[in-house]
């Protein structure tokens, strides 16, 4: 199958929804002619004109309600806000409105879009642009949370998303929109709340989200060179929650890793484990539910200490083996 | 004035109509709440009647309105069914929002209102979306959103303004300076005399209007809804009025004296509205009268309505979190 | 010990730490003559000026950033925001300035500020004045986050959160402004990161924060009845956390109900699930870990509904009652 | 202008030599980032330095300011060590910020620099509280607040100017009005030709600069920081110049044209300034090269103390999360 980049990917997802619908329409900072800080919707306004494809004033709360108030009337916007950090500045709109008005209205009302965001460390843009607050939104009622780990998740996804009828907080990853892969050519959807099993292993589970999931398979590979088969999981999407596959796979393995590049507490690892064990796979648990997650400190800017701050395939692997042992 | 005088008989005895309507409810609404058959909180808008009813009489049914937490006003005067609003604010399953919103939430989306909101200036930014939305269809319909002296000092307010403002989209701004902000008088809120004079900030026309005079209030309003619908663009009214009640119901007053209140109170804008359609010879005191009477005995109706209706189901309260 | 009221305590506190430190000032949306929605600061603003008790406008942001650059300059301000649904609008100068300046300075300054709100629901203001969003801010590191549930701990952990050199996010309750108990008049100060044993027991244990205390003592005492013996513990500062008492706890009942009210989805049981789990008391876990919690919906305006979307003392009784169940 | 007819001759120097020295700490932060030492973005205000220089000259030492994303040249004109500095934007040990905080987040408490900021607009509201804190003190000390064009339509913006207006706060709000947000023209953000009119929307002064030409950028500033120190509030200054360089380092340019970007780097903020004290006869071009090249040499020096200087030790990540 043809190969495109988690960037390529979205592009095209975005491409052949406004193609089919033209009620869906990019509004954003800087998402015209510069195509994004992450050159993500690069050639579009060129495509489907400055109508379909708006660029706004760095107002941030504007954007959030101008979707919300587009879609109350029939239209489908897809936003973006440039570094999930901004977010911040928009939750208002996002948590009080948009996400609580179809219950508010008593069903009356529907608010369909998608927010896209990358998150996370990495590029050195330290503790102001590096963000990840996925889990801020998981606790909303209302909003959906979604979070691809590939290019093939990340097209199929964003088009569901942009289908599904309540607003959706897409979360990217600025270091996956390089990472290539294989994409179908013509739309699909996957739908929003089924978890991936991304390989198949019967030492532990690893649940991971995003960019983990990647450094979760490397790690998987390696764990095998020792004989430490680990399976890992993809949620993708947050928020609705396949817990069915989870605890499918707990009871198979005993022994849960949870990774994840957000600061450990407070964050959506608490959520997993919570699920987990109050499920009926804490009977089968043969080991304490471990949490492998961002320290609790700010993302640093210097090169060394920001990459010790978010898990890296090393100390997966570490964690899962000190997991393992007395197992393998 | 031009407008004003297009106005018939029948429209203006129509706005007289909506005028004591929302009077009629909120008096209601305040009796009700001391009887303990609400609960929550509500913020009335007695004394303001003008600005709601005149403003919204130059729109077109199918436009759109944003209203705010003192929003009763702006729902009537959209043509609320007056039992499912009062159903809504009583926290019934026949209510215009099931029950699940409540006063400061009412919404009426058939009628074109998407919704009171219990957020400062928080239908605002909404209001642009909307614009957006209805400028893209290349539709002919404009938006309303209202909102009070203390949301002029939100960043909402500034983002959306210059937001419409910079794509030139058919919302109409409608301040309501009622000289407060819960205890905060707008003396104190803001460096200039009129909000009105904000509206150069963003390079959109702005005027100020007594807001207690419902045609001057109408004439604004209506200038700046033809203008939107013509493409002309947003435009910020600032409609100068004065609410007679506290803040919400857990307000003492403490902020400002009762010869202020006892001042406004005189000048009642459905007292003068009253008065000046009776001096015109178009009203006579007994129409009046009995068009008061009408609305508040469809108020005790919409209230038996209300009360006869079913609470929401306790099985159904998850419903309607997602569509 | 004379009673005060939460509300009475707070307000307490507050005067006092104003008489003893020049520095400490309050700010926010009619905090002066109106003494706030709530009432809390009535008559501080006659007793220390309005140079010190400081009227805002509805700026939310504006407020937050001014409490973070008045700390840096030597200032210690206790700010008020109204509902804490509305700190959704101030989340960026809380998030990316006042949480990270200490740690982006690389130490050299500081933000000593104390940010009062009150959350929750059960006054009939429906979606949008009532929720409660603590687990946001305990994600955020550089952020502390104190919940009290008496007046005692009220006015202890506002003095030593007023006292603390960090951002401090100080949740109250509603429904607890009115409940009274004993309150000395000195001064005095909780250390933040101290959990509370508010009742002891044997055969389960009950972490609650907030009203849900007040509910699940209230619980205990009818599971008493029935021979369960309900340890009740009160995390009472959720950043900082007292892990360790909560641990022993478990590791002494075996049993673990987390209650709370904020919607149960990405909220704190989830982290406290997870604390518990990844520790040494997993292995003395006899039982699933249960959270009850708010219903994952936004409160709704009808009386009722609003009653069960959040735990009420009958759920926690029934909760207890069915995962003690073979123990007692 | 009578302010600045006052500035001695050294002063002036010290004027030339602040911008010589910023333009060379920038040149040489682009061939680092190019050579991959230093990892990240940064955002280079190459061309702009006369709005930097200009307005902070207008300060005194224990004044503060707050900096933005944008703010190499604001911490070298409020007289950072230039070594801690480099250091910091190489993410040093040494560095101002321990090498946390980097080109985004340079902060120098010492001299009253509170910060650049990540966040566009990051810096106004905190501003306004230091300006606040300032005031309660009764300290006679100014705060500047630098922000973009872009900031300008933030609602931390809005919400920060009322409230420093109302409570006659002692603040500068200078706007750096480079044309651009990102590749967001002016002309498309604003429907009014100048930001510094809405100054008018919060009853404060407002006033519009030529911000290539240092001595009008100081004199606007010099006014402004007279009056707030004075106890008469605030003011917003636009300075309108240009960068000359991309956004930051991922920017392609596709927004504007060469023409454009040559245009304005003739009308050079330094040389500009360097051409009329030599005309004036202050300086001599041997002088004025002395001084540009000991800014270069400085910078030199910079890089080699800071590349010199140990990266923070691994086991330290976890500190200074709390005071
Ligand atoms: C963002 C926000 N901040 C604070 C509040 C609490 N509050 C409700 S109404 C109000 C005053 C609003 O004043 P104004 O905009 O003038 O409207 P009015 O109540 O006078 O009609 C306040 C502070 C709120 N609902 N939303
Ligand atoms: C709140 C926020 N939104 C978006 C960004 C991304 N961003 C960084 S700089 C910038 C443009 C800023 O424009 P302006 O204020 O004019 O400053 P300039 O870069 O031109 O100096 C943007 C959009 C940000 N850092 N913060
Ligand atoms: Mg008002
Ligand atoms: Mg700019």
């Amino acid at each position: 199958m043809r190969e495109l980049s988690y960037a390529e990917a979205i592009r095209e997802a975005l491409r052949q929804e406004m193609q089919r619908d033209e009620r869906v329409f990019i509004i954003g900072e800087d998402v015209g002619v510069y195509g994004g800080a992450f050159g993500v919707t690069l050639g579009l306004v060129e495509e489907f004109g400055e109508e379909r494809v708006i660029d706004t004033p760095i107002s941030e709360l504007g954007v959030v309600g101008a979707m919300t108030g587009a879609a109350l009337v029939g239209m489908r916007p897809v936003g973006e806000i440039m570094f999930m950090d901004f977010i911040t500045l928009a939750s208002e709109q996002l948590v009080n409105q948009a996400a609580k008005i179809h219950f508010m209205f008593g069903g009356k009302e529907k608010v369909p879009f998608v927010l896209r965001t990358p998150a996370g460390s990495g590029t050195g843009a330290a503790a102001q642009h590096s963000q990840s607050l996925e889990n801020w939104f998981v606790h909303i009622p209302g909003l959906k949370v979604v979070m691809p780990s590939t290019p093939y998740d990340a097209k199929g996804l964003l088009i569901a998303s942009i289908r599904d009828d309540n607003p959706v907080v897409f979360v990217e990853h600025k270091l996956l929109y390089k990472v290539r892969g294989p994409v179908p050519e013509e739309p699909y959807t996957i739908p929003l709340g089924t978890a991936d099993v991304k390989r198949e292993g019967r030492d532990l589970t690893v649940i991971a989200t995003s960019i983990m999931v990647q450094r979760a398979l490397q790690a998987a590979t390696l764990l095998a060179e020792e004989g430490i088969e680990a399976e890992v999981i993809d949620p993708r999407t947050l928020k609705p929650l396949d817990k069915e596959t989870i605890i499918r796979s707990v009871i198979k393995t005993g022994r849960v890793l949870i990774v994840h590049e957000a600061c450990k507490t407070g964050g959506f690892g608490g959520e997993l484990a919570a699920v987990i064990v109050e499920s009926e796979a804490f009977d089968y648990l043969d080991a304490p539910v471990i949490r492998l997650a961002g320290r609790d400190i700010p993302i640093p800017y210097n090169r060394t200490l920001e990459y010790h701050t978010v898990p890296q395939v090393e100390d997966i692997v570490e964690a899962a083996r000190r997991l393992a042992q007395g197992r393998v | 004035m031009a407008n004003v005088s297009r106005l018939s008989l029948g429209q203006k005895r129509e706005l007289l109509r909506q005028m004591y309507l929302i009077r009629a409810f909120e008096e209601k609404a305040e009796e009700l709440y001391a009887m303990g058959k609400v609960h929550g909180t509500m913020h009335l808008s007695i004394g303001m009647e003008a600005s709601a009813v005149g403003a919204i009489a130059a729109l077109r049914p199918d436009d759109f309105i944003l209203s705010t937490h003192r929003g009763h006003g702006h729902c009537i005067a959209k043509g609320a069914d007056l039992n499912q609003m009062m159903a809504e604010f009583m926290g019934k399953e026949t209510g215009t929002c099931r029950g699940r919103g409540g006063s400061m939430h009412i919404a009426d989306p058939e009628k074109g209102n998407l919704g009171a909101n219990g957020v400062v200036a928080g239908g605002i930014p909404i209001a642009v979306g909307v614009g957006l939305a209805l400028k893209m269809q290349r539709r002919d319909q404009v938006v309303m959103c209202f909102f009070g002296d203390g949301a002029a000092n939100t960043g909402a307010f500034h983002e959306s303004l210059n937001m419409a403002a910079i794509w030139s989209l058919p919302v109409v701004f409608v301040c309501e300076n009622n000289q407060y902000a819960m205890s905060f008088p707008v003396q104190k809120a803001f460096r200039i005399a009129r909000i009105s004079d904000r509206a150069a900030a963003y390079g959109m026309p702005g005027v100020t209007v007594d807001g207690n005079d419902i045609l001057a209030v109408y004439a604004a309003a209506k200038e700046a809804v033809d203008r939107a619908r013509a493409g002309g663009g947003p435009t910020l009214i600032e409609n100068v009025t004065y609410r007679w009640r506290g803040h919400s119901k857990s307000d003492a007053g403490r902020y400002r004296t009762r010869e202020e209140v006892e001042e406004w109170k005189r000048k009642c804008p459905i007292q003068r509205f009253r008065q000046r359609l009776i001096e015109e010879g178009a009203l006579s005191p007994e129409e009046a009268d009995r068009i008061r009477d009408e609305a508040y005995a469809a108020v005790e109706a919409a209230v038996a309505f209300a009360e006869a209706s079913p609470e929401p189901a306790l099985e159904s309260i998850e419903e309607g979190v997602y569509a």
